[in-house]
């Protein structure tokens, strides 16, 4: 097993005629990721990479009723309609990979994906992958290999780095999920820990989050709870100060999100804290260890 | 994407929240249009303008040119002062706080009034006793009867309070018809004579969300880059959309993609290195941006070795390569650079350099490109020794 | 017992100030329903009839914590807020006496009293009263006098005219409702039927509808389970055909909205029929009588 | 309030639903505008204007100006035609059905589509397969997705579905914006050119919340009454905004209170009378239009003899009172009045009769007011004894 998506997984990819999301929906074929269509708005008809190509989400559902996973590609201003789309026609897990989506959709968008029970991954997220599985997104397939690690992580390049590392250390990951970098996001660290503590094929989790926002500091009493190790790493330690927030943000975020805020909310919650990317292979060996003894 | 406090009121205006009596300008043609005495307003980006020097206040038009002369151009915290807000003086008798934002911990927006207002944020965040914060639902609006509710609990009454309750439904309406992030009025005041004045804004509104509200453009409100503050570079990305921050290192840093910028100053401090800047490229750049991004570094004199890096995932290899090609090119830079390349196009982004190299080996001798085989940490262990 | 109101509800008038808010608060008073306090935003602090007045129904509740029915007499443009604000404030029963509210803002506060589980009875309602004991609106108290038929009825001088019959026959009223004249009323034939169905000091009900709308209608099926004798009476059987529909409205409503169409809705689920509200007393006994037998 | 088909494309434009190109004539300066064949449409309130006469089609200016000569003026099922919309002929493909309205049974607003369209509504309603009901929820707007989703579901494909998509989510803008009771589009239609055209317009404003839209007065759209197929009378009384119907007895219905009009139909014929009319005061009528509502039954040659009742709520006996006696003392009628006055204030009416009989006890002779204690079928019973 693995989280969110495993090698039966089907895959809708919204927008499809994109430039980005053709290339990388050749890129998810090749890989293996079982993508059975494509939705366009009024290019409903056309093929690419021998894909049918739907006028609407529900339409290709209905063609391709086990599709259960949609990533969606399209500019940003038509972000929450292919979101809501996607929802609406019952799709549980979206994975938005369109980056600057206006706040006030995305809180739009939250609001009716917990009305639907529906995961929504993004916006500005590379994507995720279940390595040797499947692949949904524009992560490099090169930096993952199959293991018993889950990773999560807000940015992409921070991902692959993460699970490079492992590998280069003999480890590999069950499931890599980035979060995205827009500062309204779907999914939060606290949803894929919660996955990843009950998938059977996960050992450990390493989170790495980043200096900015709140959802760090959201996860750590959620980590209190978890039965499996969990190696937090915040990057930006060394990042210039920002200013004092001065006006309302300061009345109901208080001091987080600073690299300080974080790693302590996170330490004082049991998480092991890893100073640098470098380290994080060796703390994961070291949890399991001691959780095997 | 901040307004200036006289944007802000301009649309306090639309929504009929009561501002002073004021002109804005840049030459002295208006000074006529206000009733003396006056506070004159330099419309910078900072707090506390007061101390800052950027308040002044007049008794006459004579008075107000003059000061008004003193402020133009001046430079308060990197901002130059373009625009002067002349606003008639009122007297206060009591000060207030209301703002409307999104609370990113419970992706709600809300409504946070406070009876104490007219001082610093943090400061009023200090007395958690006189603040009321009302949640709203996705979608909904601020009925009249909870603004009228609210402005109760603020002690208003009678005539007071219905005026309150509607600016507080109007600067929800306002936050949500405009995409805000933030509306603030701090100080929203009761004058001697019982009128109730917004007396300053503070607007925040998505710039992610600007191609919905075209309106703003005719009002002379448009996307923009506040660039108080900082140094040459700072500025010239920030022009550029690159989020830029010089450091005092010598080890330049040249990301290739969304979010490692931060954690690879990280990993060079953790080595012993000395960064010289925080870059983000943002995902899939252009290749003049990449260029760009790679100019800054070269050209600043600090910089001894460039670190570069490139993950390729929505940012290829084969466009981050062809932009350092085409630089390395026109611009036969010196400084070496270290870096690696993997991911996405990583193979045709190779092959560019491998035939950029054949072609002009002389220019590209300084230049290292690894692989996915060679750690990322042993690229930066280079460039940090390539900086000593 | 009666339903709704009785002898100890306490009652709040919104809008008090005005000019029959005011009348009609000082009948209410003089027919012994407890009015505690009224509301008009802006004018708080003031007194009417030796009530206070409030400047919102939340201070007017602090004071009066066991205020339960607020009457609602603003203008039309101000009736949304004003409900809704009792609602908010935790009024379980409004009876919006003011008339012509605009549609989509009755739909509003429909959906915001379902929300709340509030009764909102109107707009355009003459108000209600238990005969003896509580009066709540604008009805004549001369029409009415206590006994043990409940009377639900749309507009306000059939209401009268009614209550008029069953006294002059020797019967009384346990409560009588008047729904209202408003296209789009809060509580409807059967949210007053299913009340007086469960109240102990009820043995009949009498409804009296008329022609245009639907409430008769949709009432129809639940007048097939209830238990007690339910005499139905349809004004406007020698009015003018109206013309038909001519719009979307066919597609919905299909027939409803005649005499006809209400009348054979009521007859089928099992409602005794009134040719006219004079023969309505007799009717109630008969049914009364059978009952006993 | 039902709009023009003009207006209501007025309308449409706003919100970018394409119309025929058109201009709307009260003379003929504008026909030079429109490319000929035009389609000419007297702008009356009736269904099949095409049998009714109302629609005419001119292959030049000189025929259109011609035909709108005739059209003009021109009284058409009660309704006279003042203005002329002219439009450019479309080459229709197929046509279909759109419209957003409140399900009363339901409490919601829906959207209504049909691939079947062009007819005659009850011809739609017959086909319910075609017919697709979309149910929103109270404060949900359509998203784009919607739109497109219901354009497919009609069978339109590619550009044609984003077209239709927008037309739906405009039209439902449309619908709650302006607060409309109906808005109806009969037929949209796919041209031979593959446009998407609205080729009528049905729109139904709620009156009650014209209020709050101010600027459809600045579009020339104002609250009017439809005067259409109506009688001297009926004329009169709805442009005094009073309900009122002729019918053919002789018995004159005033009633007292909003309501008891049609109920007190039903009873003077239950009893073998004929009522002469229908009408119904409304809430708290003003003294004038009491007094207005008398004098069309005084002045209604049929009527022998007014049957009256006002059961006081909160239309208060006193106010009734003083207006039949200010018309009595005005007017001199002959004919009796036999009615009935209980309720609210009614001790105080009753003293207003009290004085005017004393004073001009003969004008007042054919004048009786009952009192609570004589049942209203008791009045009724004595009304009809006079009419025969």
């Amino acid at each position: 097993m693995s989280i969110i998506i495993d090698e039966n997984v089907q895959v809708i990819v919204q927008g499809i005629t994109g430039r980005n999301a053709s290339l990388h929906t050749k890129f998810m074929l090749d890989y293996g990721t079982k993508v059975v269509g494509g939705v366009t708005p009024g290019k409903g008809g056309e093929k690419i990479h021998d894909l049918p190509v739907y006028d609407t989400v529900a339409e290709c559902l209905k063609e391709h009723p086990a599709a259960a996973v949609s990533s969606v590609w399209v500019p940003p201003r038509f972000a929450k309609d292919a979101i809501l789309e996607a929802i609406d026609a019952g799709i549980k897990t979206v994975v938005v990979i369109t980056e600057r989506i206006p706040v006030h959709d995305m809180l739009f968008v939250r609001k009716r994906a917990k009305e639907k029970d529906a995961l929504v991954i993004g916006g500005n997220t590379p994507g995720l992958i279940s390595p040797g599985k499947s692949l949904v997104g524009m992560l490099p397939k090169i930096a993952f290999s199959g293991g018993r690690v889950g990773t999560v992580a807000r940015s992409g390049a921070i991902t692959y780095y993460l699970a490079n590392s492992l590998n280069l250390a003999g480890m590999g990951e069950s499931t890599s999920v980035g979060l995205g970098g827009d500062p309204i996001l779907g999914a939060n660290f606290e949803d894929v820990l919660r996955l990843f503590e009950e998938d059977p094929e996960t050992d450990a989790v390493v989170m790495a989050g980043e200096i900015g926002g709140v959802y760090e500091e959201l996860a750590a009493p959620y980590i209190k709870t978890i039965k499996k190790p969990v190696v937090a790493f915040i990057a930006g330690k060394a990042a210039p100060k920002g200013k004092r927030l001065g006006h309302a943000g300061a009345i109901i975020e208080g001091n987080m999100g600073t690299a300080e805020s974080k790693v302590e909310a996170l330490k004082e919650n049991g998480a092991i804290i890893a100073e640098t990317l470098s380290e994080i292979p060796e703390l994961v060996k070291e949890a399991l260890c001691g959780k095997q003894q | 994407m901040r307004l200036y406090e006289y944007e802000g009121k301009q649309l306090f205006k639309r929504y009929n929240i009561p501002t002073p009596n004021s002109v804005v300008v840049g030459d002295f043609s208006e000074l006529d249009k206000v009733v003396y005495p006056v506070v004159l307003k330099g419309q910078v980006f900072i707090g506390r303008r007061g101390k800052a020097g950027a308040i002044q206040f007049a008794n006459s038009k004579k008075e107000a040119e003059t000061k008004i002369k003193e402020l133009l151009g001046r430079v308060i915290h990197g901002y130059e002062v373009t625009k002067v807000l002349v606003e008639e003086k009122v007297e206060i008798d009591r000060e207030f706080y209301l703002s409307a934002t999104i609370d990113r911990t419970k992706h709600k927006p809300l409504l946070i009034v406070s009876s104490e207002g007219g001082m610093e944020i943090e400061e009023i965040a200090k007395k958690p006793d006189a603040i009321i914060k009302h949640y709203l639902e996705i979608g909904e609006r601020v009925e009249p009867y909870l603004g009228r509710s609210i402005a109760r609990k603020m002690e208003f009454k009678g005539d007071a309070m219905l005026k309150v309750g509607n600016i507080i439904v109007a600067l929800y309406n306002l936050f949500l018809d405009y995409d805000c992030k933030l509306v603030e009025i701090n100080p929203l005041v009761l004058t001697a004579d019982g009128k109730i004045i917004a007396l300053d804004s503070k607007v925040d509104l998505d710039e992610d969300a600007m191609y919905r509200h075209k309106e703003l453009m005719q009002m002379g409100i448009e996307a923009r880059h506040e660039i108080g503050e900082l140094t040459k570079r700072e500025k010239i990305a920030k022009k550029a959309g690159i989020p830029y921050v010089d450091l005092d290192g010598d080890i330049g840093v040249f990301p290739g993609g969304a979010g490692f910028g931060i954690a690879s100053i990280d990993l060079i401090k953790h080595f012993g290195g000395n960064p010289a800047n925080f870059m983000d490229s943002g995902g899939a750049p252009t290749q003049e941006r990449l260029r760009l991004m790679i100019g800054l570094l070269m050209d600043n004199p600090k910089v001894k070795v460039i670190f570069g890096a490139r993950f390729g995932g929505i940012s290829r290899c084969d466009d981050w390569a062809k932009a350092v090609v085409q630089y390395v090119l026109e611009n036969r830079p010196q400084k070496p650079m270290i870096m690696r390349m993997a991911g996405n196009m990583e193979e045709e982004g190779r092959k560019i350099f491998e035939e950029a190299i054949k072609e002009h080996s002389e220019l590209f001798k300084n230049i290292k490109v690894y692989k996915f085989d060679t750690p990322i940490e042993e690229v930066i262990k280079e460039a940090i020794k390539e900086s000593i």
